[in-house]
């Protein structure tokens, strides 16, 4: 089977090619079954995939398609690599992604079949991006899709080309992807020049030859975390992600929220051994990821709009995954990957069947009270808030968990702001919840007059991700439950050359438990918080104030980025252009001309017409170039 | 007697004539200060003539024959020059040299 | 001083007067004689250096030829009243320093040539019609035919520009 | 014969086609070059089995000792395929186009082709000079007569400005010429060793003159005015090609012939490009003419180029003449997507231009490609050239790979921006009225996003040419 | 000498035709034949001699060099007579004795390449000279005519005087006129020899119109009539240099005698690239343009001067013949129009695109740029420079200044091509055109194959 692995990537390009090439003429329904069937095939494949991987003692196989790049001794083969990681991502990547393609049919009905069949050939091809970033069997194989799903998010941000603020949007998060990208690409070109290799093998082979802490290692794995905050929206480059939301709905679902912006988490994964000899940077990705956690979550405490909740959330979750990259705990940032991703997708899809029943209003300040309507959706949404929050048996807590554990036993610190972080969560996923689907409805009457529950093809996506977001955390329990760690075991191969450089601190029974009862208890008292201040939410419509104002304001982020990036770099080329350009160097250049006209002008004023002047020159010419050759 | 005096005294005589070419604006004497210049020149073309055949040169006739030539062509030169200035002075009535200063730049 | 330098002396200083007197003349009438006097000079100059060819021919030419020449077109024109205008002195002034300048240049450029000197005692009979002649028409017989071409030229152009 | 060939098909054509009237003329120089590219595609296959058989020498002029010398190899071959790939497609794109007196027209183009093929594949100094000029002439007549209201002085200044530097580079010859035992040839040329002192002065001789034509900061005040002012079809020849010449002379003629000046001063020659390529992204961002925007994004693109030839190794010379192909190709699509838009609306300021992409979908889609392409999305061609000079510049210094690394960032900034006024947000009154591509224009268009694609995901053929100039040896030469 | 002889000749049987054919235009074809006749007897010459050189009593060599510029310059004169000829008779009455004169001049350019005396040379710039004070002159009733006439008169007789006094001193020096038994390079130079040498440049360096001797040239070139101007500023100026290099090439050399006087060579030169180029700028009528341009060509041909090489007498000669060839077509298209501003070329290249196209390659020619003849002699002559070292920075304002004079003739280019308006022209025969076009191949093929011209040498 891994021989066909290129097929799981294969199916959605040919889905995009079809879809791309036959839009003007496909029906919609025919493009919908292409667009989701070809990603539902490679779901198959990446199952089959995965349970021959997942035999025990199973090997990383590489298969090399064709030599990609070669010059001198460089050789960069266009290869995948199947291993327990890749398949894992195949898995949800593929899963996930046709659930959502599934959901799209629908969701996206009311768009002209050409731009309906445009929709699913960018989604597949975002597929397609995806599964090469995370099967390629180098960075350079990785670096495509990287750029890949860069572009996708690029095209889906920007989908309703018409509306000038979505391509506003659209270029701000392909640009802000591109300043990751450049550390990435530096991070290549560091490896090349110190192993004259870019394949996982190879490179993770000759890593420890450089001994823990060396400057390169430290300098490799920086640049290639820079790579990782652009994609993953980690600071200070997480301002793109809220402002993708402009893309349609399961687009945030699947792209800004289950699997591309997670590939910065599988870039770290991936590359474990080199972080785990650089225990610097492995600090610092530990802080970037905690304060992005924390800031974003500040942020989510007070944003009206839906899917900006929702993505701020996104943001923060993405930063506990860093932290436990950080903190070496590897296992639980996959596993934090894969059960965010279900409840993620769940929440995205959920506000999205909301959306979809109001037509189109985002603001959950016009919404409430939706529960009597769209029941489905409310008992899918509430159990992806309870999943978020970190309520006891389902997936979050778990992986949540694990990681706060992990952050202990690194640091006390960081154990308590991660905590905090935990419970702002919970606050503002409630806080969402209860304005939006409690109280009484707060919108216009004809809105009122159309709410209704989703079609199926909407709400049976929902009931499977909700599913998989109760039960997905059953992979990892804790060893205290004394259950096996599934995920762990299936992992370590991956994991397994980093462990001895790995501190890690294993805690006593009696205080894990003490943590999770903590954690868990003041989870529960914020969610009651949030009901008691949320649950008759009336807008009283007050101009908020103080911090709140700052924090309704993103922290003024935005603008000050506009001002130390966007404006001196444009006073800067307008410099260059109407100075230095015009003034300087051209102007030296026609200078030139001009001087010689202006020479020609006053040497023609000695040909006054008069011989006797005429004879007078030659003769004093002949004295001194008489002196010269004589006297000089 | 050194040929250095012969030398000395064409060349003054030379330089007078230049002195005339340029402090003069009468085409006529202009043209006479050349022939000065010419005389000097063979002035000293016999001297070295001379000189030569007191150092034993057997063919310093040449430089007497180049004179000759050159006195050949200062009358040639005199005949046209003569002409034209002739032509100008119908044309302009004048033999001022600056008179005619159309061309320039 | 031997009698050949003081004839020289002489001749000389005759004959830079004179030049001077060409140039410095107000009447070119004046200039005219003073030419034909400073040619006279120079004539003498050729009887000291054995050239007695030379010395008629100059004469004829010269003095009488070319000369003459000069004075029927200044009569023709009736210039002999000063025509030349005295404004833009400083050309003039120019021109003599540019000329002295070049004078100092050259003698102190020719200042130390070391040359044979001139035995005034031998006369030699180069410079006799008969030894001309025959160098004349032998090896120069090329230039002898070719300045007829010279001749020539001038001759038709004389006519061409003279001509009404 | 094949290489003489590829002079003598493009030259004879272009007199002739001088006498022919307006279609004739069209369908004649399109027949013309397409014989060209068939006999390119020849000489591609000979060049796999048989590469000596490219070789070919005759008598010029005794008295100089100077031949009529031209060859093939790697570079060369790439370059040649790139202008006989190019012509055909720039001639297909204004087909449906009729310009006054296109006799001339199309005979000037062809003689420019000539020229070109001549410089790339010219293995005598005197000779390589020759057609360097040669294809500088008829480019100046071209842009002068059918290029916009201020092309004379624009173009007299191009032309003087370049002309001055192959002066400066025809003395380098001549003092080399006179230090080989009386020989043009390369060979003669590059078996020669000169003192350290006379490759340092030399070096400059021959660096301005390409410098001009590539160009690099701070010779490029040309390029803008004229790029803007040409009629399209020359301003692709010029940026998709000729500036190629100036790169290809630094390859064969300066890093060969004088190392020691190369290693003297390829720090200086680095840096200057580095500016250039910041600079050029800089001025980039501000335009508001479609045209000179592209323009200063060739200046950026050449600037890397040229600081990867000077980094010399492996890498970044295999990159350059990747690349060199590549952005020939992507920039010529460019070109013909403008070309498309300023004949329909007759406007290239991109003010005034937005939401093209409702009314000509194709036209759209294709520019987003072209765009991508250019600022070298992965699997498409731009990328491989790219990667490897940033590479290769990174091996060299790590810190002006850093630098020129933010091209990479800005040529985003201004290619998105672009796309964003041109295509998208809501059309107006006269953007609504655009047309889509027409069937020449298409199939130009088709054939460009087939390569763009094809050699993005296989660049293997251009790698094994690139591998044909003998990277080893030139990066030898400069480290010796 | 038999071409010597037979240019003599026909200037005499000319003026003789004169009386006798009553319809002027049909004296050019007599003309025309002398020519013929005189190369044939030129090619004969060449036979004689037969590679060695033929001395006459030490005054006339005749060389395969001297053979070949005679070639080319009688070559040349009958291109001139062929496109030019037919404009004599504007002129004045005297048409047969423009001929005659031009004839007689000829003959003096055949001296230059063969004397090997100084009395020779001497009397070759003299019959060069004072036909072509007769010829400025020619128009008799126009001032500016009168001027030029006068002008070059006075200067040139006054070169003249200083011509002579340099032979004074060398002959001083060396005690005989022979160009081969001078001997200076022998030994240590004397003060006379030097200032001979260096007075004997400067009148040379004024015949060919060098700085700061060059005031003579734009007036008198603007001053005369047009169809005597194509000549003195062609095949005239090109035989000056020849005599010029001929004097310093064949009896300067020897010993470090070249140092003694390349730098102020050198110096001239510079002078004169820059007064040249520079001012051709600024000028308005393309016949001055010409004018100035000449100062810039003789710039570059002084570098052969300079250079003192063997490679230099090559590049000299084809110089000669691709400056004379451009020159004199441009002259002759120039002659066919009313109006001889840059504005009158408006637009001839939509109303004779013929004579546009001709007039550009001749143009291009003289700026030098590749595919014409003028590139090769601007090459040859740039590298005989640099090959005699230590003259770098001399080329390299050449090639510089070579760049400007690309503006100048341009200026020209672009008034016919790309500037509305249509050029007053006179009627233009067809003869007239075959003519031109065969100019025109002459430069383009010289222009490819300089090795055609050279093996003769």
């Amino acid at each position: 089977m891994i021989h066909l692995v290129w097929l799981v990537p294969f199916l959605p390009l040919l889905g995009f090619l079809i879809n791309g090439l036959g839009r003007n003429f496909l029906p919609k329904s025919l493009t919908g079954v292409i667009g989701s069937g070809t990603v539902l095939a490679a779901f198959v494949i990446s199952l089959l995939i995965f349970f021959e991987v997942r035999q025990p003692g199973f090997a990383p196989q590489v298969v090399s398609l064709f030599d990609f790049i070669s010059a001198g001794s460089l050789h960069i083969p266009f290869a995948f690599q199947v291993d327990q990681l890749s398949a894992l991502f195949l898995l949800i990547i593929t899963g996930v992604g046709s659930l959502i393609h599934i959901y799209s049919t629908s969701y996206m009905h009311e768009e002209s079949s050409e731009s309906f069949a445009r929709y699913f050939a960018y989604l597949n091809l975002f597929v397609f991006s995806m599964l090469i970033l995370v099967l390629g069997a180098n960075y350079v194989m990785m670096f495509i899709g990287w750029e890949g799903v860069g572009l996708c998010s690029y095209l889906l941000i920007g989908f309703w080309f018409k509306n000038i603020n979505y391509n506003k949007a659209a270029n701000k998060a392909f640009i802000m992807n591109r300043i990751g990208d450049l550390g990435f690409l530096l991070g290549i070109f560091l490896l090349i020049q110190q192993f004259g290799s870019v394949t996982f093998i190879e490179v993770f082979d000759k890593v420890p030859a450089l001994g823990e802490g060396s400057g390169v290692l430290f300098a490799i794995a920086m640049l290639l975390f820079i790579g990782a905050m652009g994609k993953s929206a980690q600071i200070p480059l997480y301002t793109w992600l809220p402002d993708a939301m402009a893309g349609p709905t399961p687009v945030s679902a699947l792209i800004h929220a289950a699997t591309m912006v997670t590939a910065g988490i599988y870039m770290v994964a991936r590359s474990n051994v080199i972080y785990s000899l650089a225990p610097h940077i492995q600090a610092i990705v530990a802080i970037v990821g905690l304060v992005t956690a924390l800031l974003a979550a500040s942020i989510a405490l007070k944003q009206n709009d839906i899917k900006k909740v929702l993505a701020y959330s996104t943001v923060s979750q993405l930063g506990y995954m860093f932290l436990a990259l950080g903190v070496g705990a590897y296992t639980a940032a996959v596993f934090h990957v894969m059960t965010h991703a279900f409840f993620k997708a769940l929440l995205f899809l959920g506000s999205g069947s909301v959306i979809h029943a109001m037509g189109g209003e985002q603001d959950i300040r016009k919404m409430g009270g939706l529960k009597k309507w769209m029941p489905i959706t409310n008992i899918t949404f509430l159990i992806g808030c309870l999943a978020i929050a970190g309520i006891p048996g389902l997936s979050g807590f778990f992986s949540k968990d694990e990681i706060l554990a992990h952050a202990w036993g690194y640091n006390k610190v960081m154990y308590a702001l991660a905590l905090i972080g935990a419970l702002m969560t919970a606050f503002y996923m409630f806080r969402l919840y209860y304005i939006t689907f409690t109280g009484k409805f707060r919108g216009t009457h004809e809105q009122e007059h159309h709410l209704h529950e989703s079609p199926a093809a909407i709400t049976l996506p929902l009931i499977v991700l909700a599913v998989l977001s109760v039960i997905g955390g059953y992979v990892g329990l804790p060893e205290v439950f004394g259950a096996p760690h599934l995920l762990a075991e299936y992992l370590s191969p991956i994991f397994a050359p980093s462990a001895p450089y790995l501190h890690v601190h294993h805690l006593s029974h009696g205080l894990e438990w003490g943590l999770m009862g903590l954690s868990t208890g003041l989870v529960i008292v914020m969610i009651l918080f949030a009901r008691s201040k949320f649950i008759n939410y009336t807008d009283g419509g007050a101009e908020n104030t103080g911090i709140a104002k700052v924090l309704e304001n993103k922290w003024y982020v935005d603008e000050l980025y506009d001002a130390i990036i966007v404006k001196p770099l444009m006073v800067l080329s307008r410099f260059f252009q109407d100075v230095v350009e015009k003034a300087g160097i051209d102007g030296l250049v026609n200078g030139v001309g001009t001087g010689v006209k202006w020479g020609g002008r006053q040497i023609r004023l000695l040909q006054n017409g008069q011989v006797g002047f005429y004879i007078f020159a030659m003769v004093i010419g002949m004295i001194v170039l008489f002196v010269i050759s004589l006297f000089l | 007697m050194p040929v250095q005096y012969y030398i000395f005294l064409s060349i003054a005589l030379f330089c007078i004539g230049i002195m005339g070419v340029l402090m003069r604006r009468n085409a006529i004497i202009i043209f006479m200060c050349i022939e000065l210049m010419l005389n000097a020149v063979n002035l000293l073309l016999v001297a070295f003539s001379k000189m030569w055949v007191d150092a034993g040169r057997i063919d310093a006739a040449s430089a007497q024959l180049f004179v000759f030539f050159v006195m050949v062509v200062a009358a040639a030169e005199v005949s046209v020059g003569l002409a034209i200035i002739v032509m100008m002075y119908r044309n302009t009535h004048s033999v001022d040299i600056n008179i005619l200063s159309r061309l320039k730049n | 001083m031997g009698i050949d330098l003081i004839i020289f002396t002489v001749l000389s200083a005759v004959a830079i007067a004179a030049a001077l007197g060409v140039i410095l003349s107000k009447n070119p009438v004046n200039s005219v004689l003073c030419m034909i006097t400073c040619f006279v000079a120079i004539a003498g100059h050729y009887i000291m250096l054995n050239a007695q060819f030379l010395f008629v021919v100059h004469l004829i030419v010269y003095t009488g030829a070319i000369m003459v020449l000069f004075l029927f077109v200044l009569m023709m024109m009736n210039l002999n009243a000063d025509i030349e205008p005295q404004k833009r002195n400083w050309l003039k002034y120019a021109g003599a320093i540019s000329g002295g300048a070049l004078l100092l240049v050259l003698v102190a450029a020719l200042r130390d040539a070391s040359v044979p000197a001139i035995q005034s005692g031998n006369a030699t009979d180069i410079g006799l019609i008969s030894n001309l002649g025959k160098t004349l028409f032998t090896n120069y017989v090329v230039p002898f035919e070719l300045s007829s071409v010279l001749f020539l030229s001038a001759m038709v152009g004389a006519v061409v520009i003279g001509k009404k | 014969m094949l290489t003489v060939l590829l002079i003598l098909i493009p030259l004879i054509t272009g007199l002739i086609t001088f006498g022919l009237k307006g279609p004739g003329a069209k369908v004649f120089s399109l027949l013309s070059s397409l014989a060209t590219l068939a006999i390119a595609a020849v000489a591609w296959t000979q060049y796999q089995s048989a590469p000596d058989s490219l070789q070919f020498t005759a008598d010029w002029i005794p008295q100089l000792n100077s031949q009529f010398k031209v060859g093939l190899d790697g570079l060369s071959l790439m370059l040649v395929l790139l202008t006989t790939i190019s012509f055909p497609l720039i001639f297909i794109t204004v087909f449906s186009r009729s310009y006054e007196n296109a006799g001339s027209f199309y005979g000037l183009m062809l003689l420019s082709q000539a020229g070109l093929l001549g410089v790339f594949l010219a293995y005598d100094a005197l000779l390589f000079y020759f057609f360097w000029e040669l294809a500088l002439i008829p480019v100046y007549f071209l842009c002068s007569m059918w290029g916009g209201e201020r092309a004379v002085p624009v173009t007299f200044k191009f032309f003087v400005y370049t002309f001055a530097g192959s002066l400066l580079m025809l003395v380098g010859i001549i003092y080399i010429y006179f230090q080989t035992p009386g020989s043009f040839s390369w060979q003669a040329f590059t078996s020669l060793s000169l003192s350290n002192g006379e490759q340092s002065w030399l070096f400059w001789l021959f660096f301005v003159a390409f410098a001009i034509k590539m160009p690099v900061f701070p010779f490029h005040t040309w390029q803008p005015d004229t790029y803007e002012q040409s009629p399209t079809p020359v301003t692709m020849v010029l940026s998709g090609i000729m500036v190629k010449m100036g790169l290809f002379g630094v390859m064969r003629w300066l890093v060969p012939v004088l190392p020691q000046g190369v290693y003297m001063w390829q720090e200086a020659a680095i840096v200057l490009s580095v500016i250039g390529i910041i600079y050029a992204s800089c001025i980039a961002i501000m335009q508001s003419d479609l045209k000179k925007l592209i323009a200063y994004s060739s200046i950026a693109h050449i600037g890397l180029m040229s600081a990867a030839i000077f980094a010399n190794n492996e890498q970044s010379l295999a990159g350059v003449q990747v690349q060199m192909f590549n952005h020939g190709i992507n920039i010529i699509g460019l070109w013909i997507i403008v070309e498309v838009i300023e004949q329909r609306l007759k406007i290239k300021n991109m003010a005034e231009l937005g939401g093209i992409a409702t009314y000509a979908p194709k036209l759209a889609i294709l520019l987003v490609i072209v765009s991508l392409a250019n600022i070298a999305l992965p699997l498409t061609n731009g990328f491989v050239g790219e990667f490897l000079m940033f590479s290769g510049l990174f091996q060299y210094n790590p810190w002006f790979a850093a630098i020129a690394g933010l091209a990479i960032i800005l040529a985003a900034v201004y290619m998105l921006r672009m796309l964003q006024k041109v295509l998208f947000g809501e059309a107006n009154a006269l953007t609504a009225t655009t047309t889509d591509l027409r069937a020449g224009e298409m199939l130009a268009m088709a054939c460009i996003t087939a390569v763009i694609f094809v050699l993005g995901v296989y660049p293997k053929p251009l790698l094994d040419l690139a591998s044909g100039f003998g990277l080893q040896e030139a990066v030898t030469a400069v480290i010796r | 000498m038999n071409a010597i002889i037979t240019t003599a000749v026909f200037g005499i049987v000319l003026m003789f035709v004169g009386l006798f054919v009553k319809n002027k235009q049909q004296i050019k074809y007599f003309a025309i034949a002398g020519t013929i006749l005189a190369f044939i007897a030129n090619w004969y010459d060449g036979m004689l001699a037969g590679g060695s050189s033929v001395v006459l009593h030490g005054m006339v060599e005749a060389s395969s060099f001297s053979v070949l510029f005679n070639g080319v310059a009688i070559a040349s004169t009958f291109l001139y007579f062929l496109l030019c000829g037919s404009a004599f008779e504007r002129v004045g009455e005297d048409v047969a004795d423009y001929f005659a004169l031009v004839f007689f001049i000829l003959s003096g350019i055949t001296l230059t390449a063969s004397y090997s005396n100084l009395l020779m040379l001497f009397l070759a710039i003299e019959i060069i000279s004072i036909p072509q004070y007769i010829l400025a002159g020619a128009d008799k009733k126009n001032l500016k005519s009168n001027e030029a006439s006068l002008k070059y008169f006075l200067t040139g007789s006054f070169t003249t005087g200083i011509m002579l006094m340099g032979i004074a001193l060398i002959y001083g020096a060396t005690g005989t006129f022979n160009l081969r038994e001078m001997g200076l390079g022998a030994g240590d130079l004397s003060p006379l020899a030097l200032c001979g040498i260096i007075l004997l440049a400067f009148s040379l360096a004024f015949k060919v119109s060098a700085a700061p001797f060059h005031f003579w040239t734009p007036d008198v070139y603007d001053g005369s009539p047009t169809v005597f101007t194509a000549f003195m500023a062609t095949v005239v100026k090109a035989a000056s240099f020849i005599a010029f290099m001929r004097l310093f090439y064949v009896s300067f050399t020897g010993g470090n005698l070249t140092h003694h006087w390349q730098l102020i060579i050198a110096l001239i030169t510079a002078a004169t690239l820059l007064v040249g180029n520079f001012t051709a700028v600024f000028q308005q009528s393309v016949k001055r343009m010409l004018a100035y341009s000449s100062i810039a060509q003789a710039g570059f041909m002084l570098f052969a001067v300079v250079a003192n090489n063997e490679t230099a007498t090559q590049g000299l000669i084809l110089y000669a013949a691709a400056y004379s060839v451009a020159t004199i077509g441009v002259f002759a298209v120039l002659l066919k129009l009313k109006d001889y501003t840059f504005d009158g070329y408006n637009g001839l290249a939509r109303k004779e695109p013929l004579l546009a196209l001709v007039t550009t390659i001749f143009l291009l020619s003289l700026a030098g740029i590749p595919l014409t003849a003028g590139f090769f002699a601007k090459y040859f002559v740039l590298s005989a420079a640099v090959q005699a070292g230590g003259l770098l920075w001399l080329v390299i304002l050449g090639v510089l200044c070579a760049a400007i004079s690309a503006y100048y003739y341009f200026r020209v280019i672009i008034a016919m091509y790309f500037k509305a308006g249509d050029a007053e022209t006179l009627p233009i025969t067809g003869g007239f055109k075959a003519a031109l076009l065969l100019a025109a191949a002459v430069v383009i093929i010289l222009g490819v194959f300089p090795g055609l011209l050279l093996q003769f040498l």
